[in-house]
């Protein structure tokens, strides 16, 4: 294992070099923030859960951007090669894409029975149904609505 | 040529991501989702990351917008915008990104081969993983090996999600009409469409099956293979209707079958610990640590495809027999929805009862 | 010499198909309606996609690379058509009921000539415009 | 060689940039289906170019899960899509006019 060696700063090029090498981070932050806008703007939750996603991918393309080594390829050993792709990120990335796809399947689901219990998926009407409810009558459990 | 693709993919992506948050139609966001996500696995192919291009490729850009689109065709697709709220959130989240963009500074320049990331465990990895595993795909060595303890983590996570949207979706869908089923003369009359649906479904199998095989020599491996086999069973149960697949691969046993890879993975790991070395240490399980490997690998690997291909299509037959609940379309009219919903689960368990 | 033409061959193939890609998308951008749209994409895509894959085939040489491109081919073959055709179908279909799609721009429109159009006449449509 | 390849690669960002284009504007959501299903395609070519100009042509494998993934999620958006117009339309045309705008 070679000693680790003092990371230098390399962002005090010109305007372009830095552009080359910040440029995957700016676009993840870019990615990250529609994200989250998505998720706290939105009223609509599939549409919420769309803007998780990207939040999410955002996430991804930034550990693939740091596990990338310029001029490295792929991480599977083949003769004649050197230079290999950081494959830890890989592997984080790969079973979180899985990890994801079944979690927001969980949180389809959860909207397609908020839709049953309260006809609609806008958090408004939601909560306006929460908030007649409550009126009405003394708190039930959420699970006897559907 | 790379940092071309790199700039111009990334710049698509920053465009749709855009797009998708302005757009007011739903159903037109679940398609530029499904853009979204080939681009992005455009990208990490352009950075090398071929396993995750394979895995983003089936999960973002096929099953993810299906269920989406599912789900819309059972909420509805309009959504109202809201203008004190999105001044809100751009009151917020302007700030942070502009925080986040000066912290970049501080970032190694992308594609330092001496960045703190590329520093601490992954020269180990790279050097060592043939001799001590013996594979050449070191995605899949620390994948299955190095880290098997935390992938089996995220394989239980995949089959708890399962349970989830089953505790969920399951207590409605026992009702079966027919006649209810999602336009049946427009797509199963269609000779095309089944004809080559039929012809697909066999390599699409054998397809999945080499990448379940291939993953220690080639991108692939458990994940992928289960996620590719799925889609086999989807794209079925999208042609024939959900009881022609459900008479092939019954809810039950796919119920079954999740639960059988996550204990295959399990037992692999009780096995090396019974003949003494730690928890999923798979060099126990041969005479020599590197056949042993291979073989702990190959084990894990099938249950991973298992567990992912059962959930996966398990969550598909429960999205889909929802649409059967739901002889209607969204109506405008919420409050009418309620009740229709109401009456369907009515009808649902007296047909259960009876 | 037998390389410096499979070569140049197949530069001529990816070039070609480069030049069909970027008709089909600009006639993609710029018709007018959906049908003539989609007529521009079906076409091309098939077509462009197999001179670049077969332009691919003939730098590969006798490889593993060589059959799993004849693979996306046949693959693309398949499928790429099917996809068109249940698209045209899909979009027959939901014509009765989309009021935004009654194509108002294209007079010769199937649909356009007759308000309420009767069940039977998408179907006919259909397949006419299959056989096209 | 490689000079053809680029050009490909650069055609093929074009031809993607203008299918994103139309997916963007599509008036209708066929026309964004359409897009779609050419963006699939256009991305099965870029992974098998980039595969060339990478010199790793064992890496075909994604193009091809590529092209298959990206017509099981054409045909199923299609499909459910058709089953919700379809069974929107059995109620009443007025309503739906208004739901599918």
């Amino acid at each position: 294992m070679p000693a680790p060696r003092i990371w230098r700063h390399s962002n005090r090029g010109p305007v372009n070099v830095l552009l080359a090498s910040h440029y995957n981070y700016w676009i993840v932050i870019a990615l990250m923030m529609i994200g989250l806008y998505m998720v706290i703007a939105q009223g609509n939750l599939v549409k919420k859960i769309i803007g998780l996603n990207i939040f999410q991918t955002s996430v991804f393309i930034f550990y693939i951007s740091v596990g990338k080594v310029d001029g490295a390829g792929a991480p599977i050993l083949s003769a004649g090669e050197t230079l290999y792709s950081n494959p830890l990120p890989h592997v984080l990335i790969l079973t979180a894409i899985v990890v994801g796809i079944a979690t927001t399947a969980l949180a389809l689901a959860l909207t397609i029975r908020i839709k049953r219990a309260y006809g609609s998926i806008e958090e408004r009407d939601i909560q306006a149904a929460e908030d007649k409810q409550d009126r009405a009558t003394p708190p039930l459990p959420v699970g006897q609505e559907q | 040529m790379e940092l071309l693709l790199d700039i111009a993919l990334l710049a698509l992506l920053l465009i749709t991501a855009i797009s998708i948050a302005g757009i007011k139609d739903l159903l037109a966001a679940a398609m530029l989702a499904g853009i979204y996500g080939l681009l992005s696995a455009g990208f990490f192919m352009t950075m090398g990351a071929v396993d995750v291009a394979f895995t983003e490729a089936a999960v973002g850009a096929g099953i993810s917008p299906l269920l989406i689109v599912l789900t819309l065709a059972l909420c509805g697709r309009q959504q109202r915008g809201d203008r004190q709220r999105a001044m809100l959130a751009l009151f917020l989240v302007l700030p942070v990104g502009a925080l986040l963009i000066v912290a970049t500074h501080d970032m190694p320049a992308f594609g330092a081969a001496d960045a703190p990331a590329q520093m601490h465990v992954a020269p180990h990895y790279i050097q060592q993983s043939m001799a001590e595993i013996g594979i050449p795909n070191i995605v899949t060595s620390v994948l299955a090996s190095y880290r098997g303890y935390d992938t089996f983590g995220e394989v239980v996570v995949i089959f708890t999600a399962g349970l989830g949207v089953l505790s969920l979706l399951m207590r409605s869908q026992g009702i079966d009409e027919p006649t209810v089923e999602p336009a049946p003369n427009a797509q199963s009359r269609d000779i095309v469409l089944r004809v080559i649906a039929k012809v697909l479904i066999a390599p699409i199998m054998l397809y999945a099956l080499y990448v379940q095989f291939h993953g220690e020599y080639g991108p692939g491996g458990g994940f992928q293979a289960g996620v590719i086999f799925a889609v086999g069973f989807i794209l079925y149960g999208l042609v024939f209707g959900l009881d022609a697949v459900r008479r092939v691969a019954s809810h039950g046993l796919v119920q079954f079958l999740s639960a059988v890879g996550v204990l295959i993975y399990g037992s692999v790991g009780l096995l090396s610990l019974a003949s003494g070395k730690s928890f999923l240490d798979y060099s126990a399980l041969a005479s020599n640590p590197v056949s042993g490997q291979h073989i702990g690998i190959i084990a894990i690997e099938l249950g991973v495809g298992i567990t992912v291909a059962a959930v996966m299509i398990m969550i598909f037959y429960l999205f889909a027999a929802q649409l059967r609940l739901q002889p209607r379309g969204p109506s405008l009219t919420p409050d009418h929805q309620g009740t229709d919903a109401g009456t369907a689960h009515l009808a649902s368990q007296q047909q259960g009862a009876g | 010499m037998i390389d410096s033409l499979l070569s140049g061959i197949s530069g001529l193939l990816l070039g070609l198909g480069c030049f069909f890609m970027l008709t089909g998308a600009i006639g993609v951008l710029r018709f007018p309606d959906f049908y003539t749209r989609m007529h521009a994409a079906g076409v091309t895509d098939t077509l462009a996609t197999f001179l670049i894959i077969t332009g691919l085939m003939l730098t590969a040489g006798w490889s593993l690379a060589l059959f799993k491109l004849g693979l996306i081919l046949l693959f693309i073959f398949f499928t790429s058509p099917t996809a068109s055709h249940a698209l045209a179908r899909s979009a027959q279909h939901c014509e009765l009921k989309l009021p935004e799609q009654s194509s108002a721009s294209d007079p010769r429109s199937p649909t356009s000539t007759e308000s309420p159009p009767p069940p039977a006449m998408p179907t006919e449509t259909i397949t006419t415009l299959e056989r096209d | 060689m490689t000079a053809m390849l680029t050009a490909t690669l650069i055609a093929l960002l074009v031809v993607m940039a203008l299918a994103l284009a139309r997916a963007l504007l599509g008036p209708t959501i066929h026309d964004r289906i359409l897009a779609v299903n050419m963006f699939g395609t256009k991305t099965v070519l870029l992974i098998a170019v980039i595969c060339f100009t990478l010199g790793k042509p064992e890496f075909l494998d994604i193009a091809l899960v590529y092209a298959l993934i990206n017509f099981v999620s054409v045909i199923g958006i299609l499909r459910y899509f058709e089953f919700r117009s379809a069974s929107a339309a059995s109620e009443s045309t007025a309503e739906v006019s208004n739901s599918n705008d």
